[in-house]
């Protein structure tokens, strides 16, 4: 009976998740929780909760980068997102944006993500190996080099594209200028989506698999009822970080520079050419705030639509 | 089986659509820094080192990709261990508003990685002394990538079956014996990927850089590449295309090292 | 990892405080004796932009101006801060540096932002902080009354001028020649250029002229476009404080880009391209523009034979230049036959120095006649501020001395005012309207309620 | 090795969901010991607490002549094999198999020299270099029980440990299992919802229903007289018949028929009551002939057992099952006549044995 009395610790309050298991599986209590957690909240608390907090109260100000308004910002509440909404450039943004994200992240990285994760889930060997560092390659590659890469591409007179597909002249980014950027961060974003459906299709047991083949389910069945009940985490995780990161996209002014005549000016590169080339400071943060305000609609979306369906 | 033979050809067709799709945008890359006085056409190049010669006379450039090293590999490791931490105890313990949080701080993170929040983060980096320091800088990355970084892992974290840390709990191990021997082997690929894609966000970012680090000795590569513009803010193509292939070969060979290495998977074959 | 090398930090917040109330600048901060340590800003980096300003002041300015130190008996370093960033971000940097009470000792800034950064108290007057010797400099005497003013704001010097420019009408000779236009052109209307545009279009010429226009050139659409159609037709952005709306002249320079872009004689699609000011320098070196309205820097740094972006092996055979007429002979501002825009860069001293009179020397030292001379040789000549200097330096560039004889007196300035840039903004929109095809009242009229919000209502804007 | 003693062991789910009810039990050292129940009965919450686990919240488990209710998992000397084995899927078999040592800081080459003689003696000698997902599930759980037996400890506890093999794999499995724990003598416990592999491997057994232990005893104990109904109906491959029926004077009147009272429960009973009426298929003497105290019915299905046949009878619209051994099994429809084995019948009043 020689350890008849309890260390405090090992007594945590039932965090049980289940009623069946408890989740903490490796003892670890509120207590070294808290430990384990706390380098990762400290940086945050300081390197963003704090600025970002900063960056909504400056919204409220007129805050310039020169100018008398500089030196002394006047509070001026809700003026900057009256401004905003008031502002036809504003929306014509905000749809750009919509159209954007729904283009280049929902359906173009998510969807392309997809499919190349699932033509190629049992493959091994060099031509998956060969795929897969392509598509990684596009999104390591910094932007600055890729729009580069892209103006060649894309360009009027002698652009890639034009030379293969014959058609010299034809102005890809002054013409379809959404379709470009929509095209140009598919390209550039889908290896997130890959890999991560890559992990995550390696997650399906093959046998459940199997078992809808011999039921005879045909493969977009098998996708529907097998893969997607299983991955539905993920897919969501995907889905919200993804068009988190779109909304905030900045690299399209690097091949469109929001042209011509803003029609490819996204909310992102609103506020760039806002923040930084008219040093509205104030302005370009309120504008930040409603971003933020969109994105937290759009996650409250993504989390009912996939919760719902559990 | 022609239902068979028909598969197989689409399946090579749309590999073939797919490898063009994400080649084609290369093919400048590949060119450009071999040809004598680039454009933006795609020509077959002459050849001529001359460009990498004048890069390498270059007093910041091939420096300023240890720069970009020492950035992103500071800002992966420190994200890599904080958000593998805290991912590890958000999963298994339950906080109240765990999950608020988290979507709190992921929204939170969008607005400090945007151009509004350049002044707060100067202004805060004046304030700790952490301006013109590297290390100040890895720090305010690493708090802008760790909530993101922390949302993927946790995902892995909580798929992986809690079984293993339970037995490991039996025979003894202490929560840090079964976060080293166990949680890490097990979540390896998902830490690889999170390092690549810090290293991936790090390695492209240029304002911050800029703005935090005045010394032109400490200024990471994506700097530099925007200093290779004339007076009038033309590209120096020559310069730029060179530059870039350079640019881009550590994080290549990073990404083949880490996939050899690690692979970006989880350890398959116990069936559950 | 590292820390701050220097020491201008939080020190010199304190330093700054007190050169505030030592108003005159007769404190002794920075004593003899003591080793004195100055930085010195640029958007100018070694293998980059502005290569060889970056050059000259690693190779020559400090060694030389050490060694002056040291021969008056002061053990002054300096260190050289470089940067090579778009002038937006190179701006950001400096506000907030300079807001946050830190930044090199001395810094170079564009001319047009005295206003704002001086509004904002990023920088001082120069007797302010450099004391009386910054109005007794003996290079005051040698520099041109309009490019004194640009140094100017609220009527207080902010800084020494370090250079300026101007604009002209370049055209390419072979192409004249083959529609029949004369070798020595020079247009006295906007009628005779838009004739020269129509026979180079007739001699087969694909773009006979490129003004810049949109927002994708940026400032280029302003300074190589608008601003001096606008002078042209007798119209300024601001006048007395006023902002000029949907004025006649405004009306008028946007008619012209209509009878250009609508009449076939310049390339619409161009004008939106993000990278369609690289494009014209190239189509120009490449035989298929017939003028361009440029800046001297096109001549230096685009066309220039060795050195250019846009090589032209026969530059001086086959560029000619001429300069921008008004719309019609004595129409154009103060009432001249022809105009220019002109900008240029400033140097001042940070008000948070901690040394404000060996910074002032080091101003002055670059800007001596043997540091110009020294920084212009070996094909590196551009309009410096002074006259003396540049009579010498510009003899053997006919381009340079044309701008500087003939264009610089009757050039124009943009008002450095904060508000500028948004105003800039609005009228390269303006244009972009005009080259899609709005009809340029409609477009003058939208112009002047942007700006209406832009400079904080009717009231600022003359009518 | 060690006995295992709970008292009074409580576990409340937060939510209210009472997994242990108050449970007593004594597991003897040595003792090969079945917790036996339907899903969502506590038993593999009761084996996680004795692992530790799982915090109890009320009452004490005792493992040998230690009080180990508030000792960490790794303090408890057990050791566990998991229903899914958890063998770590980076490590080869010699270091899943060390690993138990490892922590217990064992120097690397007795480490390596103890997982080979365990391996060795679990037949894996040639697997140890493998990882995990390399191997058969057989040899999974080999390996898994190769890891217990490495860490030496005072009890072992097994979730589960047959259920991820096939049913053939299962059956070979059953018999190792049970060699080897004869030969180790390590205490052992436990989990399945088989009630045919609880009465072949388990000394004595525990048969649980929502959180509380419904019977305790050997394998022969329980088949031959569950304790209640609940263990009668859980036991068996075949489920045993269950009867209402009614006390008359000193017969019992079952599906309208009138069958003897069983020896056990003579005297016991009082007239007119209402009891149940339990016999196995297996003591049932079926004939085709009429006889005394036997339910009587035509034959409605009749089940091929492999060496013997269950028929079911229609007795007054009740269901009555008897093994028929083969060659004399009966054709559907015929009449039929099932006579229980006195000694073998029980009767249940109010659900508890009598």
């Amino acid at each position: 009976m020689a350890q008849a009395t309890s260390p405090p610790e090992t007594r945590p309050e039932d965090e049980a998740q289940a009623p069946r298991y408890s989740s903490d599986a490796a003892g670890l209590g509120k207590a070294r929780a808290g430990a384990f957690a706390a380098p990762a909240l400290l940086l945050i608390a300081v390197f963003l909760v704090f600025p970002a907090l900063w960056v909504l109260y400056l919204g409220l100000t007129n805050y310039r980068l020169t100018g008398t308004a500089a030196a002394e910002p006047q509070f001026v509440g809700l003026d900057n997102l009256l401004d905003a909404v008031s502002n036809p450039t504003f929306w014509s943004s905000t749809w750009l944006t919509v159209q954007f994200v729904l283009g280049s992240a929902v359906i173009g990285q998510v969807g392309l993500g997809f499919a190349i994760a699932w033509l190629l889930r049992d493959r091994r060997g060099p031509l998956k190996r060969v795929v897969e560092g392509l598509v990684i390659l596009a999104w390591i590659l910094p932007s600055a080099i890729v729009s580069f890469l892209w103006v060649a591409l894309l360009d009027r007179d002698g652009g890639t594209l034009n030379a293969l597909l014959g058609l010299p002249g034809f102005a890809w980014l002054l013409d379809h200028p959404m379709l470009s950027i929509i095209v140009f961060n598919t390209w550039r974003g889908t290896a997130f989506s890959m890999m991560l459906y890559g992990a995550a299709l390696g997650n399906v047991p093959p046998s459940h698999l199997e078992s809808a083949r011999l039921a005879g389910a045909s493969g977009w069945q098998q996708l529907r009822d097998v893969v997607f009940p299983h991955i539905r985490g993920h897919i969501l995780t995907n889905l919200l970080l993804i068009s988190l990161w779109t909304f905030n996209d900045f690299s399209p002014f690097l091949l469109t520079a929001g042209g011509p005549d803003g029609k490819s000016e996204v909310l992102a590169v609103h506020v760039y050419k806002v923040a930084l080339q008219s040093g509205e400071l104030g302005y370009g943060a309120a504008v930040s705030t409603i971003i933020l305000l969109i994105n937290l609609v759009v996650a409250v979306f993504y989390l009912r639509l996939l919760r719902s369906k559990k | 089986m022609t239902r068979f033979v028909l598969g197989r050809i689409g399946f090579y067709t749309l590999i073939a659509v797919l490898l063009a799709f994400f080649t084609v945008p290369l093919l400048w890359l590949v060119t450009a820094p071999f040809t004598s006085d680039p454009t933006y056409e795609v020509r077959v190049p002459d050849f001529t080192w001359d460009n990498f010669a004048a890069l390498l006379e270059h007093p910041y450039a091939l420096p300023s990709l240890w720069n970009s090293v020492v950035l992103s590999a500071g800002t992966a490791v420190l994200v890599v261990i904080f958000a593998a931490l805290a991912a590890y105890a958000l999963s298994r313990v339950r906080l109240p508003g765990r999950d608020a949080l988290l979507y709190a701080l992921l929204l939170l993170s969008s607005i400090i990685t945007g151009t509004a929040a350049m002044v707060p983060l100067f202004q805060l980096a004046v304030e700790l002394n952490l301006i013109d320091s590297q290390f100040g800088l890895i720090l305010i990355l690493t708090g802008g990538l760790l909530p993101a970084a922390i949302f993927m892992l946790k995902d892995f974290m909580d798929s992986t079956p809690k079984s293993y840390e339970e037995s490991a709990r039996v025979f003894g191990a202490s929560p840090l014996q079964i976060v080293r021997d166990v949680v890490v082997p097990l979540v390896r690929p998902g830490l690889a990927t999170i390092a690549v894609w810090a290293v991936a966000n790090v390695w492209g970012n240029f304002l911050m850089p800029y703005l935090l680090l005045s010394d032109v000795e400490k200024q990471p590569a994506a700097v530099i590449t925007y200093t290779l513009y004339t007076e009038g803010g033309q590209a120096n193509l020559s310069m730029l295309s060179t530059f870039g292939l350079l640019y881009s070969i550590p994080v290549v060979l990073m990404y083949l090292f880490v996939s050899k290495k690690y692979g970006f998977r989880f350890h398959g074959g116990i069936k559950r | 990892m590292a820390l701050r090398k220097r020491s201008v930090g939080v020190v010199a917040v304190i330093a700054a405080a007190g050169l505030g109330l030592a108003a005159c600048g007769q404190s002794s901060s920075g004593g003899g004796g003591d080793a004195i340590e100055l930085t010195i800003a640029q958007n100018a980096i070694q293998g980059g932009k502005n290569e060889a300003a970056a050059k000259f002041i690693a190779d020559w300015v400090i060694p030389k101006f050490q060694e002056a130190q040291k021969a008056k008996g002061k053990d002054v370093t300096v260190k050289f801060v470089p940067s090579g960033v778009d002038d937006e971000q190179y701006k950001t940097k400096l506000s907030l540096d300079l807001k946050s009470g830190k930044g090199a000792d001395v810094i170079d800034i564009d001319s047009i932002w005295a206003g704002e950064f001086a509004e904002a108290g990023y920088i001082k007057p120069l007797t302010e902080v450099a004391g009386a010797e910054a109005d007794s400099w003996d290079g005051w005497s040698q520099i041109p009354e309009a490019v004194q003013g640009m140094t100017e704001f609220n009527g207080k010097k902010y800084a020494l001028p370090v250079g300026t420019d101007g604009r002209v009408l370049y055209f390419n000779k072979t192409l004249f020649a083959k529609a029949g236009l004369p070798a020595d052109w020079q247009p006295k209307s906007w009628q005779e250029v838009l004739d020269a545009g129509t026979k180079l279009k007739s001699s087969g010429v694909p773009v006979p002229i490129q003004i810049n226009a949109g927002t994708a050139m940026g400032e280029a659409t302003s300074m190589q476009g608008v601003l001096p159609l606008l002078a042209g037709a007798g119209g300024e952005v601001q006048q007395d404080g006023k902002w000029s709306g949907a004025s006649q002249p405004l009306k008028d320079a946007l008619g012209l880009y209509q009878k250009i872009y609508g009449g076939g004689l310049g390339d619409p699609k161009l004008q939106q391209e993000a990278k369609g000011r690289d494009k014209s320098f190239q189509q120009f070196a490449d035989g298929k523009i017939g003028i361009l309205m440029e800046g001297d820097y096109f001549w230096r740094g685009v066309v220039n034979p060795k050195t250019g972006v846009a090589k032209m092996a026969d530059r001086d055979q086959v560029v000619g230049y001429a300069m921008i007429p008004a719309m019609e002979p004595g129409k154009g501002i103060r009432g001249q036959d022809f105009v220019s825009m002109s900008g240029g860069a400033l140097r001042t001293v940070n008000p948070n120095t901690k040394h404000p009179k060996e910074a002032f020397e080091l101003l002055t030292f670059m800007l001596s006649p043997e540091a110009l001379k020294e920084e212009t040789k070996d094909g590196n000549v551009r309009i410096t501020p002074r006259s003396d200097v540049n009579k010498e330096i510009l003899a053997g560039e006919p381009l340079l001395t044309f701008i500087s004889e003939k264009v610089l007196p009757l050039t124009a300035y943009r008002p450095p005012v904060a508000a500028y840039p948004q105003v800039s903004v609005a009228l390269q929109e303006a244009t972009a309207a005009v080259v899609g095809g709005t009809a340029p009242d409609q477009v003058a009229a939208d112009y002047q309620k942007k700006l209406e919000g832009i400079v904080g209502g009717a009231g600022n804007i003359a009518s | 090795m060690a006995a295992i003693e709970l008292r009074g062991l409580t576990k409340v789910y937060p939510g209210g969901v009472r997994a242990l009810d108050a449970l007593d039990l004594v597991i003897p050292d040595g003792e090969f010991f079945a917790l036996l129940g339907p899903s969502g009965c506590g038993k593999t919450t009761l084996l996680r607490t004795i692992a530790g686990l799982e915090t109890a919240t009320g009452g004490a488990v005792v493992i040998g002549d230690r009080d180990v209710t508030g000792v960490q998992p790794g303090a408890r000397d057990v050791a566990m094999v998991f229903q899914d084995y958890a063998l770590f899927p980076h490590m080869d078999v010699t270091d899943n198999i060390a690993y138990p040592l490892r922590i217990k800081k064992v120097s690397k080459n007795d480490r390596r020299d103890k997982a080979a003689e365990v391996g060795a003696r679990l037949g894996l000698e040639h697997l140890m270099d493998r990882r995990p997902g390399q191997l058969s599930g057989g040899q999974q759980q080999r390996v898994a029980l190769a890891r217990v037996m490495a860490t030496q400890a005072q009890a072992f506890l097994f979730d589960e440990p047959l259920s991820n093999l096939d049913a053939r794999l299962r059956l070979e499995a059953r018999t190792f299992l049970k060699k080897l724990q004869r030969e180790l003598g390590v205490t052992t416990v436990f989990v399945t919802h088989d009630q045919a592999e609880a009465l072949a491997m388990a000394d004595r057994m525990a048969v649980m229903e929502s959180g509380h232990i419904r019977q305790i005893g050997t394998p022969a104990e329980v088949f031959q007289r569950p304790a209640n109904t609940f263990v009668a109906g859980f036991i068996g491959s075949t489920p045993m018949n269950l009867l209402d029926g009614v006390v008359r004077g000193d017969t019992l009147e079952v599906a309208g028929c009138k069958v003897a009272v069983p020896a056990a429960a003579e005297g016991r009973l009082s007239d007119g009551g209402k009891i149940v009426y339990g016999v196995r298929p297996e003591y049932m003497t079926y004939s085709a002939e009429p006889a005394d105290g036997a339910l009587g019915g035509k034959v409605s299905i009749v089940e091929n057992l492999g060496a013997s046949h269950l028929v079911t009878l229609d007795v007054n619209d009740v269901n009555v099952q008897a093994v028929v051994p083969e060659g004399s099994e009966p054709a559907v429809g015929d009449d039929g006549y099932a006579l229980p084995r006195r000694d073998r019948a029980l009767v249940y009043l109010d659900g508890e044995l009598v």
